[in-house]
């Protein structure tokens, strides 16, 4: 399972890395969601996989016999998710505001901006 | 909270499960063909709904009543959700 | 015990009360000042408590490290927070007058404490993945305050810097997850113990690469660093002065960090790197600034540039290199910042960042003259201001090290970087103002006091780093001690 | 074991409505009658997996949070349903050639505007 | 253009949600859920509400302010560092009280449910904050 | 809380009713999705509703749209009349006449 | 030697209080100034009995002592000369300028610069560490550029002073890292412990470089050859610049260097080879374009450069007797240079005029003046009885003591004397006797405060040279016993009896009065050659070379800086690809018994779901679908949490998910459709960058199970996180108590990003109020 979800992660990767390189300002935020995405895999993917097995502890001694899946991964990812929506929703309203002012979604309508 | 539960044959709820993910696969190809942004919605909202049933066989498959709880929260966001896209499909043209 | 939390809390707080009064916009740079001075107070403080009592370490929550996360002040750390607190309280002042009334009034404070809290956070943290959170609060708050006004240009230039640093937040990200999947631990000096420990660390690189690229980016390293140059001119200058002081130095910190702390079982193929890479910096950040004529991209460019020395510092890896870097970075965020806020005294007389358009000032402003060649000159390396003996410290280092190309390269850089400062001295101060021109629109007006004591006391700090190099730089060389002995470090945290 | 062969159904059963519901959003000519198998079908299923999942744990846990699912999809299914078909309608979205009648399209109140055509050929292409 | 129905399943939704958005809150510590997912949802029940009506309708139910809202997170999160300092233990150190609460049992109430309860109302405030200002474009 | 909202006794027999509906509505949508021929003849018919208040008129919607062969589509602005979908309209009146006497009926019974 | 120090603060002072003197002080002004450098001469004089007897005064605070770094002063015979020389031009200087520079509006800071150059130097001179001396060298580099560049108005006068700093800065680089490997090598960079290195640095291998490097610094400013074209073009700075800084003491900086370091780094033959070498060279370039030019200040500069060539092919030699011949000619060249310097000015100032061709027979209108200058052009010439005679003299026999390029050099050195003698001649009898001429008005004679410097120069040569034996004792031979200790006499004379030296003077002076009569025609001629055929000239090619770079990095900023955000990206993903890659390979063979687990079949579909929503959304046109898609892929994703247990994370990615996909439905409709902006080819190229990112992604997670250094972390959390957090939901536990502070941090950047909505999407300011 492992090595299908490596590709998966390799994947995603990809599919994001090549939004990226789009011109589109649309793609380029999917393109970060994409990574993003692929990264809360990676995390969650490296720290362990136990199949059906919740984050709860149990009270009694046999706490860690129940062998839950890694919950720090977990931790990582949500602390990382919530993060990157944050993130996320400040550039869609900069993307927003982008179109706003300049009329376009095409990135390299921002070559003249950059030398002005 | 693990409970003494009733054995199912695990092949059952496999095919559920294998039925479920097959379901949604499906829903992605209306959402992939459209033709229309309605289409689309619909089959996404789809995919939310049978990802809500997946939640369900799994909690029955592992065993783990608090697999109940995602469905709870998910089905309420993705009511939310899709009237959200509707919503806005029509306000640019609307209001 | 809570010192070592409160460069985090301080910020917060002073968050919380800006935003609860946002409505009274004449209290928020109060606010917000009173905000920085108490940080700047409490960094020498923690600096004095880190020279009389050793490493500050705090366990926060009372978990026993490596559990939970714990804060850890080091000399580098105190260091660090010192300068933040000098650029937090000099950008306050500064921003008093420089910031328009609506930009106060749309959380500009809030938005200056909040990237403080996380340039702040990510000097005392000793954990991994707190670091990326409080890089992520750094960065928020700088996305914030780059496109705070949302002008055509500032957008222009935040959908570079928005978008490239966040491909190197979530490369950071991965980096974080694949590290923990094989060691088990985010506590950065428990990494450090279970690596020096565990016998096939060549392993590490792959990860290593990772975090070594999200800080490149971070740090705005060749071939990394173009979403600077895109985006620094953008905002209103002192919101970059703010960023050239801080922003690039969080970056280089954490490669500091990690590459003296854990990173440090392959040094062949890690430190010939940073020397390459820190040479192009140099080189590539100098030349490209040469031919610019604004302003602020000159200055720019010329981060990236100076960027590459202190990469140079680490690529030497002796105490002198490391001391040198953390030297030159010191000086480098003062004079930095300094000549980005003279260039904001520049616009407010001619009103433009434009080297054509501007001219004359040597006669009309003798003060600001004097005022610009301080830092310009402390950043073009000439003595006895503090970046000369940046230089003389690293390239010392590097000749004891035998490492002469790079030193070489870095002197040669010294000189490309004078010819830049001239050039804005040649244009903007000596040459007669443009014909055509009408007089500029401040020409005639009184510079407002509030930006010129923050330029005048980052000035007196150039010279004093120049005439007191020998005390400041013994405490670069204790840091740099610290750092190259991670055992210290690691028994400070994990007591053992 | 005759709990078990209860759970087994339902569950089958379920996932048998699920998957039709799928189905039918591929073959259904328009979306209006996709929308049909769409809303009902995955409510039916759920409704048929919550039951085989009280049978399962048979606690009072599992009823009360089955019994809140259960009400909550079939309360807001139809809301989404509609929210989605009106705006296709008011979007001019193609509608089955077979369709008999369309009251909806005389009701002046709701359509007060007609719709710029390229919106549906803007993402048809 | 509102829909009617809409409008009355969101009267009804608002409440709902937000009952359950304290309940999926409180359970946090033992069960699914917590300080953000419980915050999300209680955003979701306004969101939904908001665009049924519109933001206005939306904030006057809300009755205070979002920013209000993220000001009271931030400082139930800051103030609940504090207990630790006064009880003499490190920085963020969960402080536990247990109370005796007739009916409903033995209560356990610490600080880092304050924290929790902080981390609710940021995320309230702050994604309807965001939301709401992007709709209103 | 004067008014009930429901009249309990009627409630259990309306969800009787309620789950023999949907499940007769999904074995028809089973058919029609399964059977190799498009069997359906669609329609979008105006249907004037007695319903006034709000709880009957979310019960109304709800229901129609979970029955079988019908899906409420939209309300009209007076509240008077509400626009269904059906998969199978022989003709409209007949339509209309059967929401009418078999769905809306049940829910005048039992909401108030 | 506090009293020197303290002298040094007063002069620095003095410097920054001079703008206000200089305006509120009105004519006496300049003449306070001067007493000031004056007071300074005459202070250090009083030390020249002590010094004459062989002392050396030192004085040490420590700076940075760990790299060799101190503030030290050190004063011994040579710097003792040197100070002298550099005090008592100064106070003629100002008192000079105080007049010379009346008309000018900014004369205030005028005299603040000079003063600081005046300081500067001093400190140059007196340093008695190295690094110090750097420092001082490095503030006449900056003060010279504001002296150079004080008519900045013109855009010549600004190009001169940048060549001028960017010439004399890049040697001074140089020799700083000269320095820190003398430093290196020595262990000290104090002079009076370099003195007793000297054994050590000369046969440490890393000699020859250090040597190269602060030879780079000495001759940039030394004006030797390559780097020489900087002096003429400083002639920009006002003519009280060129007498001071141009004639006796900036230029002069590198030869001091030179003989300071003549015992610590000479004798070697590389330095012998290397300075005579390049002094010839300079000597002889400097006498060739001094004949050639039409300029008087240009004359001057270019006889600059050749005396400066001079000293350095003395040094180079070696000998003693080169060593007394070059500390001699040092002086007289001072002496001369700068009163001829000042003449230049005044004549420039009263006739308005500075050409060769117009001016003549000025000693009609400045009998004084022309009197000093014709003194002084005598002692250029070299003839008797000035003591620039004797000079010259010891030119010749110097080069007798090197045997192997003896015979080279001495052609050289006649070569160039002949054109000294010319050139004095020349101008004597062109420019102050025969018809007077003049272009304007009528030449007024110049005011008694532009006289008396150079009356008193030319008569300080002639004392000189009448009595060279009293100086010599006094003054000159401690500087030369500085530079070598082994010469324990000095003896002068203006007559040595007939040798073949005083035949070679014989015909130099013959071949110079030759030289002089073709003067008329042969200097337009070398002039139209210079200017015509002579196209290549090193200022030149400096500023073409200037604007090359210019250009270049012009172009190639906007090849890197190219605007275009993918390029960044690519480069970005590329150079990481790179890195990652190397690793993976380089490591992979590392990669033993890493146990996977099975896949399992529904586990697979929902894979499946993902990739396929992921191609859809990365394939598909409609700008809706992709976002709906990428809805898909977040739901799939958070199947895959439910699949493997993260509860709380598979809840919190949906919700997220469908927040994000509802604010991308609100803004996107207010974009246009997507358009098809990319070309096939950069698709395939995008495409592949894309695989080389995923495929070492990919590698790294496989990788990562190759590693498992237990036990982690987590395992602590699990057990304790009821007994001691009280709470079961682990992650929760993590979120609010174990790692609160991730938590604080999270809820800070929602809070600032929500902040940053409302401000991005309500604030709407002025365009161009980002100041
Ligand atoms: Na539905
Ligand atoms: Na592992």
């Amino acid at each position: 399972m492992e090595i299908l979800l490596a590709i998966v992660i390799g994947l995603l990767y990809a599919a994001g890395v090549y939004l990226l390189l789009r011109r589109s300002i649309v793609k380029l935020i999917l393109g970060i969601m994409f990574f993003s995405h692929a990264t809360n895999l990676l995390i969650f993917v490296s720290g362990g996989l136990h199949k059906g097995q919740p984050q709860f502890a149990n009270d009694g001694i046999n706490a860690v016999s129940s062998n839950p899946t890694d919950p720090l991964p977990q931790a990582l990812i949500l602390t990382a998710i919530v993060i990157g929506f944050g993130i996320t929703a400040f550039f869609l309203a900069l993307m927003y505001r982008f179109y706003q002012v300049t009329g376009t979604e095409d990135l390299d309508d921002l070559k003249e901006g950059e030398n002005k | 909270m693990m409970t003494d539960h009733a054995f199912i044959p695990e092949w059952v709820v496999l095919t559920a499960l294998i039925m479920l993910s097959s379901a949604m696969l499906l829903s992605l190809y209306r959402l992939a063909k459209g033709p229309s942004l309605p289409d689309r919605i619909v089959a996404l909202d789809l995919i939310a709904s049978l990802s809500i049933g997946f939640t369900i066989v799994f909690a029955i498959y592992t065993g783990q009543v608090r697999y109940l709880d995602i469905a709870v929260i998910v089905a309420l966001i993705i009511f939310i959700g899709t009237v959200a896209y509707a919503t806005y499909l029509k306000k640019k043209y609307y209001d | 015990m809570i010192l070592p939390a409160l460069p985090i809390l301080i910020p917060l707080l002073t968050i919380i009360l800006l935003l609860f009064s946002f409505q009274r916009r004449e209290w928020q740079p109060w606010i917000g000042l009173t905000g920085a001075l108490l940080q700047l107070a409490l960094a020498l403080f923690l600096a004095i408590q880190v020279k009389t009592q050793g490493i500050l370490v705090l366990h926060t929550g009372n978990w026993e490290a490596p559990f939970g996360i714990t804060l850890v002040v080091d000399a580098f750390s105190s260091i660090m927070l010192v300068l933040a607190g000098i650029i937090a309280v000099s950008v306050s002042i500064y921003s008093m007058d420089a910031i328009d009334r609506q930009r106060q009034s749309f959380f500009f404070y809030p938005m200056v404490q909040g990237l403080l809290m996380g340039v702040n956070g990510a000097f005392v943290t000793g954990d991994i993945f707190n670091l990326y959170v409080w890089f992520e609060v750094m960065l928020t708050a700088s996305f914030v305050l780059i496109t705070l006004g949302g002008e055509k240009k500032q957008l222009n230039g935040a959908i570079k810097y928005v978008s490239i640093n966040l491909v190197s937040s979530l490369f950071f990200l991965a980096g974080i997850g694949l590290l923990y999947g094989k060691t088990g631990t985010l506590n950065m000096a428990d990494l450090a113990l279970k690596l020096s420990l565990a016998d096939n660390n060549v392993l590490m690189n792959t990860s290593a690469v990772l975090f070594f690229v999200a800080f490149s980016i971070k740090a705005a390293v060749f071939p990394f660093f173009f979403w600077l140059p895109a985006s620094y001119h953008t905002p209103p200058v002192a919101i970059t002065a703010l960023f050239a002081g801080l922003l690039t130095k969080v970056g280089i910190y954490s490669m500091i960090r990690f590459y003296t702390l854990f990173f440090v079982q392959d040094k062949l193929f890690w430190h010939p790197l940073f020397l390459w890479i820190g040479g192009f910096t140099m080189v590539i950040g100098v030349l490209t600034a040469a031919s610019q004529y604004d302003i602020r991209k000159i200055l720019s460019f010329h981060i990236i540039s100076q960027i590459g020395y202190i990469i140079m510092g680490l690529g030497i890896f002796t105490v002198a290199g490391i001391a040198g870097a953390i030297f030159f970075m010191a000086h480098n965020i003062i004079a930095k910042t300094n000549t980005f806020l003279v260039a904001g005294l520049i616009n407010r007389i001619t009103g433009s960042y434009d080297l054509k358009k501007i001219g004359g000032l040597y006669k009309i402003r003798p003060w600001l003259s004097i005022l610009f060649i301080i830092p310009a000159f402390g950043l073009a390396g000439i003595p006895p201001l503090s970046g000369f003996f940046g230089k003389l410290i690293l390239i010392s280092a590097g000749f004891d090290a035998g490492e002469y190309v790079i030193s070489f390269i870095a002197l040669a850089v010294g000189l490309f970087t004078l010819f830049s400062m001239v050039k804005i001295w040649n244009e903007a101060f000596w040459k007669p103002r443009p014909e055509g021109l009408s007089p500029f629109e401040g020409e005639n007006e009184k510079l407002p006091v509030s930006m010129v004591i923050p330029v005048v006391f980052l000035g007196l700090i150039t010279l004093t780093m120049g005439f007191a190099v020998k005390p400041i730089l013994e405490i670069a060389m204790n840091a740099a001690g610290q750092l190259l002995d991670p055992k210290i470090y690691i028994q400070a945290v994990l007591g053992l | 074991m005759i709990n078990n062969i209860i759970v087994s159904v339902f569950v089958l059963a379920g996932a048998f409505f699920s998957l039709l519901a799928a189905i039918g959003v591929i073959r259904f000519p328009d979306v209006y009658t996709r929308m049909h198998a769409a809303t009902k079908a995955p409510a039916f299923g759920i409704l048929l997996f919550l039951t085989a999942a009280v049978f399962f744990f048979a606690d009072f846990y599992t009823t009360a949070i089955s019994l809140m699912i259960v009400v909550f999809i079939f309360l807001t299914a139809p809301v989404a349903s509609h929210i989605i078909s009106r705006v296709a309608h008011l979007l001019n979205t193609e509608i089955w050639y077979k369709t008999k009648i369309d009251e909806l399209a005389n009701d002046t109140g709701i359509r007060k505007k007609k719709l710029p055509s390229e919106l549906l050929e803007s993402d048809k292409k | 253009m509102k829909s009617y129905i809409v409008q009355l399943a969101a009267t009804r939704l608002l409440p709902v949600t937000l009952i359950l958005s304290l309940l999926v809150f409180y359970r946090g510590h033992n069960e699914p859920g917590g300080g953000f997912i419980g915050g999300l949802m209680a955003a979701a029940g306004f969101i939904f509400y908001a665009m049924a009506y519109d933001t206005a309708k939306a904030e006057k139910k809300l009755r205070v302010s979002p920013l209000m809202l993220i000001v009271a997170g931030l400082s139930f999160a800051f103030i609940s560092t504090l207990p630790s300092l006064f009880a003499g233990n490190p920085f963020f150190t969960g402080e536990w009280i247990s109370l005796n609460i007739p009916l409903l049992g033995k209560l356990k109430l610490g600080s880092p449910l304050l924290f929790d309860l902080g981390v609710y109302l940021a995320v309230w405030g702050v994604i309807i904050t965001i939301i709401f200002n992007v709709m209103e474009e | 809380m004067k008014k009930t909202l429901v009249k309990i006794p009627n409630l259990f027999i309306f969800i009787l009713f309620y789950l023999k509906e949907m499940v007769k509505a999904n074995f028809y949508l089973a058919r029609d999705i399964l059977s190799p021929k498009m069997r359906i003849s669609p329609g979008i018919v105006k249907i004037n509703i007695r319903a006034k208040s709000d709880n009957r008129i979310l019960a109304l919607f709800n229901l129609i749209t979970m029955t079988p062969g019908s899906l409420c589509m939209d309300i009209s602005d007076d509240r008077k009349s509400i626009y269904v979908h059906g998969m199978y309209v022989k003709d409209r009146d007949s339509f209309e006449a059967e929401i009418k006497e078999g769905i809306e009926k049940k829910v005048l019974e039992v909401f108030e | 030697m506090t009293g020197i120090l303290i002298y040094l603060i007063i002069l620095l002072i003095t410097a920054l209080l001079s703008p206000i003197l200089i305006r509120k002080g009105g004519k006496t002004a300049p003449w306070l100034l001067s007493m000031v450098s004056a007071a300074g001469f005459a202070y250090l004089l009083g030390f020249a009995g002590f010094i004459s007897k062989g002392n050396a005064l030192n004085y040490t605070i420590e700076w940075l002592p760990e790299l060799y770094l101190n503030f030290s002063l050190y004063l011994d015979g040579l710097s003792l000369f040197f100070a002298l020389l550099v005090t008592g031009m100064g106070s003629l200087v100002l008192v000079f300028s105080g007049n010379y520079m009346k008309p000018y509006p900014m004369k205030h800071r005028f005299f603040f610069l000079l003063l600081l150059f005046e300081f500067a130097m001093l400190g140059l001179i007196l340093s008695g560490n190295l690094f110090t001396m750097f420092i001082f060298w490095e503030l006449t580099s900056v003060s010279s550029f504001l002296l150079v560049g004080f008519n900045h108005e013109k855009p010549e006068a600004r190009n001169a002073a940048l060549q001028a700093l960017l010439i004399t800065v890049a040697g001074g680089l140089a020799m700083m890292a000269g320095f820190i490997m003398l430093g290196q090598m020595a262990g000290t960079l104090e002079i009076n412990q370099l003195l007793q290195s000297g054994d050590i640095i000369r046969n440490h291998p890393h000699y020859l470089p250090a040597l190269l490097l602060v030879l780079a610094g000495a001759f940039t400013k030394s004006a030797q050859f390559p780097f020489h074209f900087w002096l003429p073009g400083a002639m920009q700075a006002p003519s009280p610049v060129s007498a001071y800084l141009h004639s006796a003491t900036m230029v002069k900086a590198g030869v001091y260097l030179l003989m300071r370091l003549s015992p610590v780094m000479g004798g070697t033959p590389e330095w012998k080879y290397i300075l005579t070498i390049t002094g010839a060279i300079t000597m002889i370039l400097g006498g060739y374009f001094a004949y050639s030019q039409t300029d008087f200040k240009k004359v001057l500069a270019y006889t600059t450069i050749s005396a400066l060539g001079t000293l350095v092919l003395m040094l180079g030699i070696g000998t003693d007797i080169s060593i007394k011949a070059a500390i001699i000619f040092l002086l007289v060249h001072a002496l001369y240079k700068g009163a001829l310097f000042m003449i230049a000015g005044l004549i420039d100032k009263s006739v308005g005029s500075r050409d060769l061709r117009k001016i003549g027979g000025l000693s009609k209108v400045m009998p004084t003046a022309s009197l000093a200058a014709i003194i002084s052009l005598i002692s250029m010439a070299g003839l008797p009885p000035m003591i620039g005679f004797i000079g010259k003299e010891l030119i010749y026999e110097a080069k007798f003591a090197l045997p192997d390029i003896g015979n080279l050099l001495l052609v050289a050195g006649v070569t160039t004397n002949v054109i000294m003698v010319a050139i004095s001649l020349a101008l004597i009898f062109n420019l102050f006797l025969g018809p007077l001429k003049y272009p304007g008005e009528k030449p007024k004679r110049p005011a008694f405060a532009l006289r008396i410097g150079p009356a008193l120069l030319a008569g300080i040569s002639l004392i000189f040279g009448l009595f060279p034996a009293r100086v010599a004792d006094f003054l000159l031979s401690p500087a030369i016993k500085s530079i070598r200790p082994s010469i324990d006499s000095l003896k002068l004379s203006l007559w040595h009896g007939f040798n073949e030296v005083l035949l070679i003077s014989f015909i130099t002076v013959a071949a110079g009065v030759v030289l002089f009569l073709l003067y008329r025609k042969v200097n337009p001629l070398l002039t139209h050659f210079n200017t015509k055929v002579l196209t290549f000239r090193l200022a030149d090619t400096f500023n073409n070379g200037l604007n090359m770079f210019l250009y270049l990095t012009k172009r190639k900023t906007s090849f890197i800086q190219s605007g275009y955000q993918r390029f960044y990206l690519m480069a970005i993903f590329i150079m990481t690809s790179v890195l990652a890659w190397y690793q993976l390979i380089y490591t992979w063979p590392e990669i033993e018994n890493i146990s996977f687990s099975k896949p399992g079949f529904f586990e697979m579909m929902i894979l499946l779901l993902i990739v396929s929503s992921t191609l859809i959304a990365v394939l598909v046109r409609s700008r809706l679908a992709a976002i709906l898609s990428l809805g898909a892929v977040g739901y799939g994703i958070g199947l895959l949490f439910i699949i493997y247990g993260a509860i709380d994370v598979a809840i919190t990615l949906m919700l997220a998910e469908t927040l994000v996909l509802v604010l991308f439905m609100v803004v996107i409709y207010h974009l246009p459709k997507f358009a098809n902006f990319s070309s096939k080819a950069s698709r395939l190229r995008d495409a592949a960058i894309a695989l080389l990112v995923g495929g070492f992604m990919t590698g790294l997670v496989l990788k990562a199970g190759q590693l498992n250094l237990n036990p982690k972390i987590s395992d602590f959390y699990v057990e304790n996180a009821i007994p001691l957090a009280h709470g079961s939901n682990i992650v929760n536990v993590i979120l609010v108590d174990f790692r609160a502070l991730d938590t604080l941090g999270e809820i800070t950047v929602l809070v600032i990003a929500a902040i940053g909505v409302v401000a991005l999407l309500k604030l709407k300011t002025k365009k161009g109020s980002a100041t």
